[in-house]
Parts: structure tokens; C-alpha cells; sequence
């Protein structure tokens, strides 16, 4: 009964916390919400003179700066938030389990929730999109690799502050989505700077940003940024005052 | 005088039935509806504030029903829920106040009231303080305030006491029999504490899960003696002076029961009238020191423990 | 209570309300003046003030500034005052962040910290709570609706540049009061609407913000990048209710786009939204436990 | 010269341990050791008990001082949290689950062998056996008391840290619940529970500590504290068919200080106890008076603990 092998861990932290997350409630907000961009996807694909280029600014503007934040904000935010707000956290805390499985745990358990809930109602708003096969792929890969992303800084932000959300939506509109788009040095530290570089890369639609990183570098910061964000999360579980 | 008098009622939620045809009648005084948690108490007090239809039976409270004439019915009893959550920033005095006021009292008159009440509380002091920096004990006098500030006839509380310390817990207490006797206001409390219930009230009724156990006064459901108890302390001059209570009792031709190595002597009831006398004189004459001697009386958990479940 | 020649001890104890009870109408009275004290932070901490104060400032400020210029440098050619009043109700933006304020304060906390529980143990029932919170959310929000365009519109009065006649102006003022008071009321039941699911302000505020982002930007992609046409536009709540407003005080669109959608159409846009939040609301609380 | 032995390690051990909040002193230097059997831990609200709990577990650290649970501190070393049990105040669950896959997930995460059987175990004991397949979320409040006592217990822990474990269950659970403690302690495990019933507490054990204010007040056997408080005359309540002739007979004696009578009732405070307790009995003989109860009003545990907290 000493330690308990780290991959048994997350896989059990994992498991409570996706079932936790799960609620019938953001199910069905999230899926209406989703429901949204392949509307627009199909109308767009429909209806649009040049729809590469609707597409990639739909994709990039809608699904990468909207969508996918406010997802990954809803369930990152409550995997360790929620159960540090309601004291449940002292069933994972009060257990000789390392703090690095506990943020992974609920890193994996927001992406598995995540993911489907954005990169489906995405590739198929991409196909619907009728832009050529580069859009699909593109929209799949950047969606992920910013899921995992997002995820990560999010159960960051739930450690931290009392109000994730409301927090989280003040980042995502504010920095993310305009002070980003004015200013070159908060692209380079925005989520948003690298993924929608990738889109845009990927399909050669140019948008003129300030920040115009590669698709390679783009990808390797935001695998940084996750890594980072699940490290910092476990030192905070380190240093939490548990309830 | 007949309060609330509750006929065949059941309430069903889905498959889970909270009250199962529960039959009594609430009295004058202060009432405890006891049980443990689930055992249906806040959906009875939900059904006689007129908040909920029951599935089957009557209820009638203050001679109304509460389903047809619920807000008039609200406008003569008052309620004070369970849940220890009241509005954090808001001064305690404009707290009682505004639900004064909601309850039909004019402006004028709810804010004296509400100034008086919080004094009778014994918030005087505090009364312009956000209730979020009150103590539990402090925050449940509020709801207490609150609940009797519109002059009320008949105040249902939920678990008053819940989250108190004893010292906390007892001044609750009494404030809740002064509100019946000095005041004038019928109360039912509800709660999961036999201790208190059996402290303060003039009757009880007691549910468990949903079906009703017992209801009536409570003096006349308990305090019979169920035997005498004598605890003495050993003394070192007479070593052997429990032994020799015991077995002069005994010579008496009373059964003694005795756990080993203990210092108590138990005498079941149905024992002879001069009982107390012998007692006495084994006590003197074995030159044992007395720590108490008591009737053992049956209480709220026999009533409950004696119920098959 | 004992009494002698001379001295008296009075029982200072518990009184007995002899008077008259007030009614529900009093109930809700208090309830909607309780409710209001709250949303412009009236007896709170000074931060809480500063949001809904700030809006209500800016909307004025506006109004004020002209109408100085106007009446202090005597400048009526510079193109103030030459407005129709429906114009100076604060935009669409201001009013949203409003309400997205305000509904949640009116009924998201009463959920949080036990109010609710206790208003339904009072005279008040569903119905009547509603009612109150809708006075004193719809009220708010009157006032910097009505309050700005009326302020206008005196100041043209005064300058000689209102509506010709008593006739006139009575009727301009009536299609004013009128349109502000049904946009209000539009406001008010869209934020209580997409407020009343949960139990978190921080929460149900963002839901009426995402409500109107996710109404108002696929309206604009839709309109702009599609050939769907002008009608598509009305499935933007809050617009739709300004246009409906325009439309009955005979003024000009305020968003251009929108002139060319037809008054019944218009019409139909307004009360379609109207009557989907106010179901909502009333599925919510129906469903809702008192205690 | 044999080398000193190393002092022995006690199951849970505080020193001078305090912990403020800002400007707010929740606990201020506590210190005292607790080995195997059962003791409840007693104090107004706000007396710093949640506080100390955590810091015994590691959910918070001391600001001064040190706590050590078997010799260890629980926030920095990983295996010793398998030894600990806590079922805390909160009353939150992991909704979702079922009884039995919240105990089961504490069994995994606590890397119990076989959890499957441990947890069957465990709910059995808090006889939850008959519903561990509904949701936890479904529970009333006595049923998630005992699914958190469950979940404190499935590992088989050294140290059992409770937190009012009492509260919300009915008479019948209660007593079940208390026997499971004592069977516990007995087994020689340390059972730390915190409770506001001081009824229960009686029942629970006798042996307590008392924090009042952020600070120790008293430890040991409350009964043993009760003449420790010299200071405070015993209150007795005498029934019997002659009370003033009794009473003055007992005044007389210079045996009782104060005396007040009610009826077939005599109230009496002593500062002779032990001489009190010697002669009822003979007197009452001597002078043909009966004792139909004698009854002391203030060696309960509320008394003693009134007593602590208030100093009256």
C-alpha cells in the first residue's frame, strides 16, 4: 500500500473526473452550441462566391477563437476547479498518488470530453464547407492540437482563480480574440497566434496578421504551452490549500 | 387548539414515497417533528405552506387549505429554512425588514419591528452588521428574526439548530420556547436531534422514512419509568461497599443488574412501592458513597428504537 | 406592566401586529423596490455601484452633453437636436451588457443565497415573484431607455424643434413611451431567460452575452457571406427589437441594414423572440422547487 | 553506557503547532500526542477543529509548529496519505458515482489489493450494502455521511480522522456507527472524531480534547475533568418527601453550601462532594426521610464543556 504507479493513477483520475463532467446540462449546451458552425459551415458552403476563403476565416475565427476556447474553457476550467470549489478534491488530494498524475488525470479526462464536442462539429462544418480536402485536414489538425492546448491552460485557470469562466471568457474575448490580433507580442503569447497560423498556412489563405509564425514552430508551442500548463497545475496542487 | 390537522396525506416524488398516509393533529405550544434526514420533515413543511399539492389526503393549517389559500395562509405563518445560506451583504436589520414587509406589514411598522425583534434576539448590537459576517449562531437568530417579525401565528422551522455548538445550540432553544410562551406564537421545529427536541417541545410527531411513528404530547409519550438506577463511587474504608449494596438489594428480593467491574446497579421497573427506602438504607448501611440515584425514564430514542424497521 | 402611584415598569417584549396586513400588490412592491436597491448596488459596497452606475452615466452623459451644447452655446446648426428621440436610446451593445447585468443580479442571486425559498414561503407565489423581479428588471432598464430620449425630446420642445402641435407631440411621446417600454420589456425577459437555468451570476451573465454573440455574429456571416438576403437578420434578438422599436415611433433605422426588412416582418421577429424567452422563463420556474 | 532509546513515535503527534489566516488565528499552539482508542474532539464553531484536521492530514500547513501522523508529515510524504483516513466536514461527493464506485475509487487510489472485496467490506460496515448501485448524488444526508465514512475506511487506515460523522444519521444508525468506533479504537487503530452532540460524544468515548478559541482547553478523561474544576460547586438535585427538613439538616452538617426548595424537590450546590456522597444515605436514614432520586446537574459533559468554554 505505498505508492500507486502513476499510469493506474491518471487512468483513475481520469475515469472520476470525466464522469463528473459530464453533465446533461453542458451536454446539451454544448451540442446546440455545436450544432452552430455546421449550420454556418453548410449555409456558407452553400451560398458563398469564394468559400476557401469564408471557410478558412469561419474556421479560424468562429471554431478556433470561439468555439474551441469556450469548450475547452467549460470543462478544463471545472475538472479541478469544481472539485476545489466543492471540497471534493481531498478524494484525489488525500491519496498517496503524485500531484503530476492528478493534473494529467484531468488534463486527459477535459480532452476526452473536448475533443469530440469540437472537432466534430468542425470537420463536418469543413467538409459542408466544400473548400477542398487541405480545409478538412487542416481544420482536424488544428483543432486538436488546440484542444489540447486550451485544455491544459484551463485546469491551470481553475487552480488559480475563484471564477474560471468568467475569467476564461474575459481571456478568450479580450486577450485571444483582440488584443491579439493588434498587438505582435501578444500574438506570440496567445493560443490563437499559433493555431490559426496553422490554418492559414496550411491553405495559403492570407490574412495579413502581425504574427506569422511556421506551421512547425506553431505546433511545437502549443504542445509547449500544454506541457507547461499541466507542470504548473501540479505544482499548485503542490502548494493548494485544500479544502 | 387544533392547528394543523393532517388526514391520510402521501406525497410520492417518481418512484420514492417522502410521506406515506400520515395521520395526527399539531396542537398549541411548540411541536417537533423529528426523524433523520430524508424522513420526509421539509416535504411535510413544504405541503403545509401550501408550496407543494399533496399526492393523496388533506391537510388543513389555521383552519385553511393550504393548496387553495396559500398566500393567505403564508401571510399568517412564517418559515425558516433549513439551508444556513441567507443574503451575505445584506445589514440584518433590512433583512427582517423587507420580508416584513413582504408578509404584509407597512413600511413604517416593519422597520420598528424589525429593530425590535433583532434586540429580542439578541442582535441588538449587530443589527446594522452584512449578515456574511455574522457567526452560524448569529445567522441562525437572523432566520429566527426574520420568521417571527410579521407577527406570525404559527412559524415553521427547519432544523434551527443544525451546525450549532452546545452553548450555541441551548441559547436557540430557549429562545424558540420564549417565542411560544412569551410571544404568543405556535412553532414547529423540525429535527434530527432527539436531545432537543425532548428539551423543548409540548409535543411531537416523528416520521420515519415517511411513515409516521408516533404523535402526541410528549410528556405523555415518555417519562415513564422504565427502573431506578444507583451509581455509587468506591470509598477506601469499604472496599467492598458496591457488593454489599447489591447483595442486601438482593436479600430484599429485588433483581439487580450489574455489568461486571461496574459501578452502577440497575433495578428494572415493576418494582415495590417502598423501593426507595431500601435503597437508602442498603446505600447507609454499607457506608457507600452515592453518586446518583435516578429513574431511568423512557425517552424519544425507546419510542424509536422500539419500532421494528 | 406593575404600576404604583408614582412608578411604572414597562414591558418592553415582544408586540403583536394589530394592524391591517397589506396585500400581494404590497408584496411585490416591496419585493420590486428590494430587487432594484440591488441591481444599482443601493445599500452595498461602493464597487458593486460601479458597473450599473457607470452605464447609466454614460447613456445620460450623451444626452446631457448635446442638449448643453445646445441650450449654453446656442449652436442649432451644428446638427445636434436633429435627431428623432428613438435614436438617443442607448445602442444595442450598452443595452445588452445591461441586462446581462441586471437579470442575473435580480434572480440568479435570490437562487444562491436562499431568498427565492424564503419569497415563496411569504404571500408571494411564482406568478407574483416574476412579476416583481420584471417591474424592477424592465424598470432598470426603462430608465436608460425612456430616460435619454425623453430628455431629447424636451430639449427639441424647448428649441422650438419637436413635433408640431400638442397633437403631434402627444402622439410622438406616446409611440416613444410606448416603443421603450415594450423594448424594455423585450430586454428584460430575454436576460431573465437566458439567466434562470443555473445558480452561478458569473455564469448565467456570460450565458446572456453568448446568447447575443451567438445570435447577433452568424446573423452578420449569414447576411454577408451568403445570398439568404435581408430577413435572415431578424434572428438577432436585440436588433430586431430596436428596429421594432424604430419602426413604432415612425424614426430611422438605427442599424441600416435593417430598413429594408418589412414593418410585419419586423413585427413578427419581435414578438417570436418575445414569446420563446418568456416560455422559457415560465418552463424554468414552473419546474422550479420552492423549498 | 546502553544508548538512549529514540523517544517512541506516537500514532499522531502535534507541537506547538498554530495556523493564522491573515490577521485571523484559527488554531494557536496546540500541542498533544494520540495513540490507539477513540477520542472526540470538542469546541464551540469556529474554535479552529476543521482547521486542525487539515493540518493533521496535510491539507494545510502549520504556520508555526509541527504535526506529524505516525510520525510523518502528511502533505510531503506520499505513502503515509494511504494511511490516513478522512471522512471531512463537507459534504460534497463525486455526485456522479455509484456508492459503490466512489468507495471503489478510494480503494484503487488508495491501492487497495483487492478493492473490489474491500469495498463490499467497507460498505457492509456502514450498512450501505443494500444500495450500492444508486448514485451518491441521490443520497440523503445520513447516506453520504456513512458513503464518506466507507471511503475513510476502505484502506484499512492506522489513523481514522472524522469530521461530525454523526451528523444526519437517525438514533439507530448513530448507535451502530458509535459500536463501529470502538471496535476500531480497539483493534488499535486512533479514532479522532469531532462532533457538536455532546450527547453522542458521551457515547462515543471519554476520552476528549477540548480547543476553544484556537487553543487546547482540556484532554483527557472528561470525568477525570469534572474534579479537576475545583472551583465550581456541585449542583445536585435531591427528590423526597421532606426537603426542609433534609435541607437543613444537610446545612446544618456545614456538607452543602446553597440550598433551594420546589415542592418535593431540594436544590442543592456542594463543595464537599466526596463527604455529600458519604452521608445522604445515613442522614436520610437518621431522620426517616426518603431518596427518591439524587440526581448531580453538572458532571455531564455539557456541564464540564460549559465549564471550559465559558470558565462558569
Amino acid at each position: 500500500m505505498s505508492s500507486i504507479p502513476a499510469l493506474q493513477a491518471i487512468k483513475l483520475t481520469h475515469n472520476v473526473l470525466l464522469k463528473q463532467l459530464i453533465t446533461k446540462g453542458r451536454l446539451i449546451g454544448i451540442i446546440i452550441v455545436g450544432l452552430l458552425p455546421i449550420l454556418l459551415g453548410w449555409v456558407i458552403g452553400r451560398q458563398s462566391d469564394d468559400p476557401l476563403e469564408a471557410g478558412v476565416g469561419f474556421v479560424s475565427y468562429m471554431g478556433l477563437s470561439i468555439l474551441v476556447p469556450i469548450v475547452a474553457l467549460i470543462f478544463a476550467s471545472a475538472s479541478l476547479g469544481d472539485t476545489r470549489e466543492d471540497g471534493t478534491l481531498v478524494y484525489l488530494w488525500l491519496r498517496p498518488i503524485s500531484r503530476l498524475s492528478v493534473s494529467i488525470g484531468a488534463w486527459a479526462a477535459s480532452v476526452t470530453i473536448a475533443l469530440p464536442l469540437t472537432v466534430i462539429p468542425m470537420t463536418i462544418s469543413a467538409i459542408l464547407l466544400d473548400a477542398g480536402n487541405t480545409v478538412i485536414v487542416g481544420t482536424v489538425l488544428t483543432s486538436i492540437l488546440a484542444v489540447l492546448a486550451y485544455s491544459s491552460l484551463f485546469v491551470l485557470l481553475g487552480l488559480i482563480v475563484k471564477n474560471p469562466v468568467l475569467w476564461g471568457i474575459a481571456y478568450i474575448f479580450i486577450w485571444e480574440a483582440i488584443v491579439a490580433s493588434f498587438a505582435k507580442p501578444a500574438a506570440a503569447l496567445a493560443i490563437s497566434g499559433y493555431s490559426r497560423a496553422i490554418i492559414t498556412k496550411r491553405t495559403n489563405v492570407d490574412f495579413d496578421y502581425l504574427f506569422d509564425p511556421s506551421q512547425g514552430v506553431s505546433a511545437l508551442m502549443l504542445i509547449i504551452i500544454t506541457i507547461a500548463g499541466i507542470a504548473f497545475s501540479s505544482a499548485r496542487l503542490n502548494r493548494l490549500e485544500v479544502p | 387548539m387544533e392547528l394543523i390537522t393532517v388526514n391520510e396525506l402521501s406525497m410520492q416524488f417518481g418512484q420514492h414515497r417522502a410521506l406515506d398516509s400520515v395521520d395526527f393533529t399539531v396542537h398549541s405550544g411548540v411541536t417537533g417533528l423529528v426523524g433523520a434526514n430524508g424522513a420526509g420533515k421539509t416535504t411535510f413543511m413544504s405541503i403545509a405552506l401550501g408550496l407543494r399539492a399533496p399526492t393523496i389526503g388533506s391537510i388543513k393549517v389555521l383552519g385553511l387549505e393550504p393548496v387553495v389559500d396559500g398566500a393567505k395562509l403564508r401571510s399568517l405563518v412564517s418559515y425558516g429554512p433549513e439551508r444556513n445560506i441567507l443574503p451575505d451583504e445584506m445589514p440584518a436589520v433590512d433583512f427582517v425588514k423587507h420580508l416584513a414587509e413582504v408578509r404584509g406589514i407597512p413600511r413604517k411598522e416593519a422597520k420598528t419591528r424589525a429593530s425590535d425583534i433583532l434586540w429580542l434576539v439578541g442582535l441588538g448590537e449587530e443589527r446594522f452588521r452584512p449578515i456574511g459576517t455574522m457567526s452560524t449562531g448569529q445567522r441562525q437568530r437572523v432566520k429566527l428574526a426574520q420568521a417571527i417579525a410579521a407577527d406570525p401565528q404559527l412559524v415553521f422551522l427547519d432544523e434551527p439548530t443544525d451546525g450549532l455548538d452546545p452553548l450555541a445550540r441551548d441559547e436557540v432553544l430557549t429562545l424558540i420556547r420564549q417565542i411560544s410562551e412569551e410571544y404568543g406564537i405556535h412553532v414547529m421545529i423540525s429535527s434530527h436531534l432527539l436531545e432537543e427536541v425532548e428539551q423543548i417541545c409540548d409535543n411531537i410527531v416523528i416520521l420515519n422514512a415517511g411513515k409516521l411513528v408516533a404523535a402526541g404530547q410528549l410528556d405523555k409519550l415518555t417519562g415513564e419509568s422504565t427502573g431506578l438506577e444507583i451509581e455509587l463511587v468506591t470509598v477506601d474504608e469499604h472496599p467492598n461497599s458496591i457488593e454489599d449494596v447489591e447483595r442486601a438489594l438482593q436479600q430484599a428480593g429485588l433483581i439487580v443488574q450489574r455489568e461486571p467491574e461496574s459501578a452502577i446497579l440497575r433495578i428494572p421497573e415493576g418494582a415495590p412501592e417502598l423501593l426507595p427506602d431500601l435503597v437508602r438504607d442498603a446505600v447507609a448501611d454499607a457506608g457507600a458513597r452515592l453518586k446518583r440515584l435516578e429513574h431511568r425514564r423512557r425517552n424519544l430514542e425507546d419510542i424509536i428504537l422500539d419500532v421494528p424497521s | 406592566m406593575s404600576t404604583t402611584g408614582n412608578a411604572r415598569i414597562l414591558d418592553r417584549g415582544y408586540r403583536k401586529f394589530d394592524g391591517e396586513r397589506l396585500g400581494v400588490g404590497s408584496a411585490i412592491r416591496s419585493t420590486a423596490w428590494h430587487t432594484t436597491r440591488s441591481i444599482f448596488g443601493l445599500g452595498r459596497k461602493a464597487r458593486h455601484k460601479i458597473f450599473p452606475m457607470a452605464i447609466l452615466g454614460i447613456t445620460y452623459l450623451i444626452v446631457v452633453i448635446q442638449l448643453a451644447i445646445v441650450f449654453f452655446f446656442g449652436s442649432n446648426d451644428a446638427g445636434f437636436l436633429t435627431e428623432d428621440s428613438w435614436a438617443m436610446v442607448a445602442p444595442a451593445i450598452v443595452m445588452i451588457l445591461f441586462a446581462a447585468l441586471v437579470a442575473p443580479d435580480a434572480i440568479v442571486r435570490d437562487q444562491k443565497d436562499g431568498m427565492y425559498s424564503l419569497y415563496m414561503s411569504t404571500p408571494l407565489t411564482k406568478p407574483t415573484y416574476l412579476a416583481a423581479k420584471t417591474l424592477s428588471v424592465a424598470g432598470s432598464i426603462l430608465l436608460i431607455t425612456f430616460g435619454p430620449a425623453l430628455l431629447y425630446l424636451l430639449g427639441k420642445t424647448i428649441k422650438g424643434l419637436g413635433p408640431d402641435g400638442i397633437g403631434a407631440w402627444f402622439e410622438t411621446f406616446g409611440r416613444l413611451l410606448l416603443a421603450c417600454l415594450l423594448v424594455s420589456l423585450f430586454l428584460c425577459a430575454f436576460g431573465l431567460a437566458f439567466s434562470c437555468f443555473t445558480n452561478r451570476r458569473a455564469i448565467a451573465s456570460i450565458v446572456v452575452l453568448l446568447a447575443y454573440v451567438g445570435t447577433n455574429i452568424p446573423s452578420w456571416i449569414l447576411y454577408e457571406e451568403t445570398n439568404i438576403g435581408k430577413n435572415i437578420l431578424l434572428i438577432n434578438p436585440i436588433e430586431t427589437a430596436y428596429e421594432f422599436g424604430a419602426r413604432l415611433c415612425n424614426a430611422e433605422s438605427i442599424v441600416n441594414e435593417y430598413s429594408a426588412i418589412s414593418t410585419s416582418m419586423v413585427t413578427l421577429g419581435f414578438f417570436a423572440w418575445l414569446i420563446a424567452t418568456c416560455s422559457i422563463i415560465t418552463f424554468i420556474y414552473r419546474n422550479r422547487e420552492a423549498i | 553506557m546502553a544508548p538512549k532509546p529514540p523517544p517512541p513515535i506516537h500514532m499522531i503527534d502535534v507541537s506547538g503547532a498554530s495556523k493564522t489566516f491573515g490577521n485571523v488565528v484559527a488554531v494557536s499552539d496546540v500541542s498533544f500526542t494520540l495513540d490507539a482508542g477513540v477520542t472526540a474532539l470538542l469546541g464551540p464553531n469556529g474554535a479552529g477543529k476543521s482547521t486542525l484536521f487539515r493540518m493533521l492530514c496535510g491539507l494545510t500547513t502549520p504556520t508555526v509548529g509541527t504535526v506529524k501522523v505516525l510520525g510523518r508529515d502528511a502533505r510531503k510524504d506520499t505513502p503515509v496519505r494511504g494511511k490516513i483516513g478522512l471522512s471531512p466536514q463537507q459534504d460534497a461527493l463525486f455526485d456522479r458515482l455509484t456508492a459503490q464506485q466512489f468507495v471503489e475509487i478510494a480503494a484503487k487510489t488508495h491501492g487497495v489489493a483487492n478493492s473490489l472485496e474491500s469495498t463490499k467490506h467497507a460498505l457492509t460496515l456502514v450498512d450501505l450494502e443494500t444500495v450500492t448501485n444508486k448514485p451518491v448524488g441521490s443520497f440523503s444526508k445520513g447516506m453520504r455521511q456513512r458513503v464518506k465514512l466507507a471511503a475513510a475506511l476502505v484502506n484499512d487506515p492506522q489513523i481514522l480522522i472524522l469530521d461530525e460523522p454523526l451528523s444526519g444519521l437517525d438514533p439507530v444508525q448513530r448507535n451502530r456507527m458509535i459500536e463501529l468506533f470502538h471496535s476500531l479504537g480497539s483493534q488499535g487503530k486512533c479514532v479522532l472524531i469531532s462532533s457538536h452532540i455532546l450527547d453522542e460524544v458521551a457515547r462515543i468515548g471519554s476520552q476528549v480534547l477540548v480547543i476553544a478559541q484556537g487553543r487546547l482547553a482540556a484532554s483527557g478523561d472528561y470525568r477525570d475533568l469534572r474534579t479537576l474544576m475545583e472551583d465550581q460547586p456541585h449542583a445536585i438535585q435531591i427528590r423526597t418527601n421532606q426537603p426542609r427538613r433534609l435541607g437543613a439538616a444537610l446545612l446544618e452538617r456545614e456538607i452543602i453550601d446553597g440550598i433551594n426548595i420546589e415542592e418535593e424537590t431540594l436544590n442543592i450546590t456542594t463543595s464537599h462532594i466526596d463527604t455529600f456522597g458519604r452521608s445522604i444515605a445515613p442522614i436520610a436514614k437518621e431522620l426517616n426521610v426518603s431518596l427518591n432520586e439524587v440526581v448531580p446537574m453538572d458532571d455531564d459533559l455539557e456541564s464540564v464543556f460549559r465549564y471550559l468554554i465559558k470558565g462558569k
